[in-house]
């Protein structure tokens, strides 16, 4: 039996749109035994397979706290996540996984916790501060900052208006300039730039950054500025992958596997990588 | 994908009579219309055909024809616009050179060339396409299912 | 363990007796394109088993080219997953390469990192392999820069040596004895011994010839100079991929989804290799490997490095076939003399690429 | 080959070109494509009969790493010309962007590895109908032009007995081949005339031609290769030469380039300006496969 590369049959629960061309679904497992037996730790990725058009790597969107489905935010851009947006409630996914490392949630304990995203990146993003807020107890001030191009751009829109009303997280939602609509009342600008004007205090906290390359690579020097430690920041890289498991020879940078050693990376580690991702 | 779709489902079983499966690719201005007019005018013709409707005959690309065969065609019927008569001027003249090649090839590689029928048939010959689909089903029923290509997979060493 | 000897007669009486026996041979021989490779033993008499090295190495026997990995059935409101059982036909190969051999015990380790790859290593229990003492080293062989030998036994049952009148025969596992066990009326005492040492020596004296580089000490030049401009060697490389088709230790795969029209289909896994831009392509249309110049250095960083970092191992045998079938003229031997020149002339690195390791999660593992 | 070096070091000298792409010895008795950069570079230049890689190749647009070296002269022997000359024609070179050195060659080696010298049992076979001309696309030609001599081709003899056989005789001898296929691809990305930014073969919506190499896959492959080959091989045998598994691809590639030559009249030619075969139409092509 080839059980490595089989995956668990979902079924699609629930179909949410956020953006244009932005998704999540929302999967149960259909063996109850497998609903009961899976587990991970946020930051984990999974193949989500669509049988006939193959496997897609994505993080596992949903927070380890909420057992018995998982959710999935994915952007249409080739093959698999063409005919993922053709499902419908009832259909059937498949599912290979949990993979990957995990954000050290452990030592945030504790903690501030700062998590930083931009556009679709607020996906993994969100699976740690699900799984931070159902813990809420554990961890300290909790601030989230969040932006994308426009205000059409925004993912997880209900979730965003909870977080703001929640008395226990500081969240900023900001839209690029020129992406802002009339009865927007959030930020306007870059990440960056509101992750400095917000300026989260540093000094025991953890970061959590996710978003384009370009925004990673420019909030990087700002939380540096403000006294994160390297070791304390947190981001998740997504190589192209095909097995997940180390074998398929594919996500390699420089001597790490995305999927055995990563996803998640500290900003510490990532300094020390080739520029291959 | 439409060409696999098409021809997906079983062949019409009669009585202990192999029945071919026939895909045919076929321009949306002649042939197309030919056959319509054939079915209006009622003229009587064996229904192992799966249709594939395209703009021209320069669209259909010999791609489609392996693809048939693929998912299970025992035949095709590729038809068009005659010389001349082509709705975007010039399509099934550049599609006819590919088809000669075409044809030449399979014959190459041991595929027998009965299993496709290259044809012409206008608006108004509606008879005419009658002709063309019994006389293929009836060749490619003499020559048998395409096992020889069905088979390939599973003769992968 | 046990040695013996074996007539050029008896191996191929041998080789009847194991398949009547249920077993696959697979051997050196024509292909259908008329080339020697690895293949099933045509019934009959074996004839030669030694000579040049097969043009493909032993990796397709363990690996095949495409393989099933499940079906899936398309049901109402449903779909029914038939895992594939891998084909594992009880088999011997008889004449096997050393480096190729060596190449399997290699793979066991990716393939056994912490996912066990089940058709991998179906395989590889119901196989046994008896190796042949090379004699075609030419002049793009150099197992002996890469730690092994033309004698290796790593990764072998039984190593044959071929001396006059046929081999001697050397168990080196228990599944080795227990193959000579098995047949023993097609063994006799072992001769030959001298001549065998004496070949043997010659074959690995001639492949040191070739390459006067330990390439297991490139591992660290390789890790602190990524960025080093020895690596724009992507002019002459047609990313065609033919060094992965030929190695034995190259091992990427893809995997596909074939449907066979509405009903179900195949998910498969196929070669695959590095040497293609659309290897790393993202769905967005970024590509973290972008040219040709960092395609060709994943290979040498992947083989030369990250593996030997991972695993401790380098990802490489010396069989030289990537510099024959290379259509573009390039030569690992001359990549690795180079690097060591520069490994020679450089101070050590000061910031090393380090590998971060994280345990892996056991809640993640099926 | 003084006479390529000066040539060579003259047009890297005064920046006529970036590069020069030629042949240099290669490790071994082979040689390989060379890329000289720079006037003491073309020291490195060499030609004789080892030099088999048709070196047009490396001018198609896919080669980012080459274009990047600048505006390239290429040596050409007379047939790697109609390569270049197909590139021309179908828009993917501008004929000024290329400086073209003519050498003169007498036959190349089948197996250059086999360190044997030239011969008529050891010529490539595609040198037996070459008539060794200078090509007219040269803007230096290098060498005195001379007819190599030899016998007709040999996958003739093969295609004749190919021919011979029945259809299933045929279909059973491209299953065996072709069972010997891992898709490795090498035939299209040595091919000077592949010059799609993304191949057919890549595009997975649909999935025109299946990637695994199983012998469904392997087919669609082999006869969509031919397809789009056809009317643009020029006959340089680089496919076969490289393919890993040894598959006689000439087989194919001749046999299109007779059905070309037999329908549409045409040959591989280095003139630019004949049109492609697939890209015109006479009237008048024969039709007698068309009810």
């Amino acid at each position: 039996m080839t059980g490595l590369y089989t995956p668990y049959l979902m079924r699609v629960d629930e179909i949410i749109d956020e953006t244009v061309d932005t998704r999540t679904l929302k999967l149960s497992f259909k063996d109850p035994k497998v609903a009961q037996s899976f587990s991970f730790v946020a930051g984990q990725f999974a193949e989500y397979s669509v049988f006939g058009s193959g496997e897609c790597t994505f993080c596992i969107a949903s927070s380890p706290t909420r057992k018995g489905y998982i959710e999935c935010s994915f952007k249409k851009v080739g093959k698999v996540t063409s005919q993922m947006r053709e499902l419908n409630v009832g259909d059937t996914m498949g599912i290979r996984g949990p993979y990957g490392n995990s954000f050290p949630l452990d030592k945030m304990k504790g903690k501030d916790v700062v998590f930083i995203a931009g556009g679709i990146g607020l996906a993994p993003v969100r699976c740690v501060i699900w799984n931070v807020l159902d813990l809420r107890k554990d961890f300290r001030d909790v601030t989230i900052i969040y932006g994308a191009r426009s205000e059409a751009d925004l993912v997880y829109r209900r979730e965003l208006e909870d977080w703001k009303n929640r008395a226990d997280v500081k969240l900023h939602v900001t839209v690029d300039p020129g992406g802002q609509g009339p009865a927007w009342q959030g930020e306007v600008g870059f990440v960056p730039s509101i992750v400095e004007k917000a300026s989260p205090a540093a000094s025991d906290a953890f970061a959590v950054v996710c978003g384009p390359p370009i925004m990673i690579k420019f909030t990087l020097p700002v939380l540096e500025k403000l006294g994160f430690a390297k070791d304390r920041i947190y981001t998740t890289l997504e190589n192209r992958m095909k097995c997940g498991i180390g074998k398929c020879g594919r996500c390699n940078i420089g001597p790490v596997y995305v999927c055995k050693d990563g996803p998640v990376f500290s900003a510490a580690q990532l300094e020390k990588l080739p520029n291959e991702f | 994908m439409s060409t696999a779709t098409a021809i997906e489902n079983k062949s019409p079983a009669s009585a202990g009579r192999f029945e071919p499966r026939i895909a045919a690719f076929v321009c949306n201005w002649c042939t197309y219309t030919g056959a319509d007019l054939a079915g209006t005018s009622r003229v009587q013709m064996m229904p192992n055909v799966r249709m594939v409707r395209l703009p021209c005959t320069g669209r259909i690309d010999t791609a489609f024809i392996i693809k048939a065969f693929e998912r299970g065609a025992d035949g095709v019927i590729v038809s068009g616009c005659h010389p001349g008569d082509c709705h975007y001027s010039e399509g099934n003249y550049h599609a006819r050179r590919r088809f000669a090649m075409f044809k030449e090839l399979m014959n190459f590689m041991g595929i027998d060339e009965r299993r496709v029928t290259f044809s012409w048939v206008s608006a108004s010959e509606g008879r005419k396409w009658g002709d063309v689909v019994d006389e293929t089903i009836e060749r490619v029923r003499a020559l048998g299912p395409f096992d020889d290509y069905k088979t390939l997979l599973e003769e992968t060493p | 363990m046990r040695k013996a000897f074996i007539t050029q007669e008896n191996l191929s009486v041998l080789s009847g007796d194991l398949e009547r026996a249920g077993r696959k041979v697979v051997v050196p021989r024509p292909s259908a394109t008329g080339r020697m490779e690895y293949g099933a033993a045509q019934s009959g008499s074996l004839t030669h088993l030694g000579g040049a090295l097969p043009a493909r190495s032993l990796k397709a026997t363990f690996l095949p080219p495409t393989e099933a990995l499940l079906r899936w059935k398309n049901a109402k409101d449903d779909v029914v997953l038939e895992p594939s059982e891998p084909k594992a036909l009880p088999t011997v190969v008889l004449g096997a390469r050393p480096c190729d051999a060596a190449a399997l015990a290699i793979l066991d380790k990716v393939m056994d990192w912490d996912y066990h790859d089940d058709p991998w290593f179906a395989r590889r229990k119901a196989t046994t392999i008896v190796s042949l003492a090379c004699d075609g080293v030419d002049s793009s062989c150099f197992c002996t820069s890469v730690g092994l030998s033309p004698d290796t036994t790593k990764g072998s049952d039984v190593l044959l040596t071929a001396v006059d009148g046929g081999y001697l025969v050397e168990a080196l596992s228990e599944k080795g004895e227990a193959l000579l066990e098995e047949n023993k009326t097609r063994f006799t005492a072992a001769r030959g011994e001298a001549q065998a040492a004496e070949r043997r020596k010659a074959a690995t004296d001639k492949v040191r010839k070739n390459l006067a580089v330990d390439a297991r000490t490139v591992k660290d030049w390789l890790g602190g100079n990524f960025e080093h401009p020895f690596f724009k060697l992507g002019s002459r490389c047609h990313a065609c991929g033919a060094c992965a088709a030929v190695c034995p230790t190259c091992h990427c795969f893809d995997i596909v989804d074939e449907p066979e029209g509405l009903e179900g289909g195949t998910r498969r896994r196929n070669w695959d290799t590095c040497q293609t831009s659309k290897f790393t392509l993202h769905g967005s249309g970024h590509n973290p490997r972008n040219d040709q110049h960092a395609r060709l250095r994943q290979r040498v960083m992947h083989k030369f490095h990250i593996y030997s970092e991972r695993f401790g191992e380098t990802l490489c045998t010396g069989c030289g076939r990537c510099a024959r079938a290379c259509p573009g003229g390039m030569d690992l031997l001359e990549a690795l003399r180079e690097i060591d020149k520069l490994r020679r002339s450089s101070r050590p690195s000061a910031a090393p690429i380090v590998t971060p390791t994280n345990p892996p999660i056991s809640g993640g593992a099926r | 080959m003084n006479e390529l070096r000066q040539l060579a070091r003259k047009l890297l000298a005064d920046k006529t070109v970036g590069v020069v792409i030629g042949y240099e010895e290669g490790q071994g008795a082979v040689t390989r494509p060379s890329f000289a950069t720079s006037p003491e570079q073309a020291e490195k230049l060499v030609f004789d009969a080892r030099c088999v890689q048709n070196l047009a190749s490396y001018l198609s647009p896919r080669r980012s790493t080459v274009r990047s070296l600048g505006k390239p002269a290429v040596v050409v022997k007379a047939c790697d010309a109609k390569a270049l000359a197909g590139l021309i024609r179908e828009a993917q070179v501008k004929r000024e962007d290329v400086v073209v050195i003519s050498v003169a060659c007498g036959g190349v080696l089948a197996d250059p590895r086999s360190g044997k010298a030239l011969s008529e049992a050891m010529v490539a076979d595609r040198c037996r109908d070459c008539d060794g001309a200078h090509t007219s696309l040269a803007d230096h030609k290098v060498g005195q032009a001379k007819a190599p001599a030899f016998g007709s081709p040999k996958v003739d003899a093969r295609l004749a007995e190919l021919q011979a056989m029945t259809a299933p005789q045929r279909f059973a001898f491209f299953k065996s081949v072709f069972s010997e296929c891992t898709r490795c691809n090498v035939c299209r990305e040595v091919c000077p005339m592949c010059f799609c930014a993304r191949c057919m073969a890549d595009k997975s919506e649909p999935q025109w031609i299946e990637s695994s190499p199983h012998l469904r896959g392997n087919f669609a492959w082999h006869m969509l290769r031919a397809m789009h080959l056809a009317g643009r091989c020029v006959g340089c045998n680089e496919c076969e030469r490289a393919c890993p598994a040894g598959i006689p691809l000439s087989l194919i590639t001749r046999k299109m380039q007779k059905v070309v030559s037999e329908r549409f009249g045409y040959s591989p030619s280095d003139d630019p300006n004949v049109p492609a075969p697939t890209g015109a139409f006479r009237l008048d092509d024969a039709q007698e496969f068309i009810r």
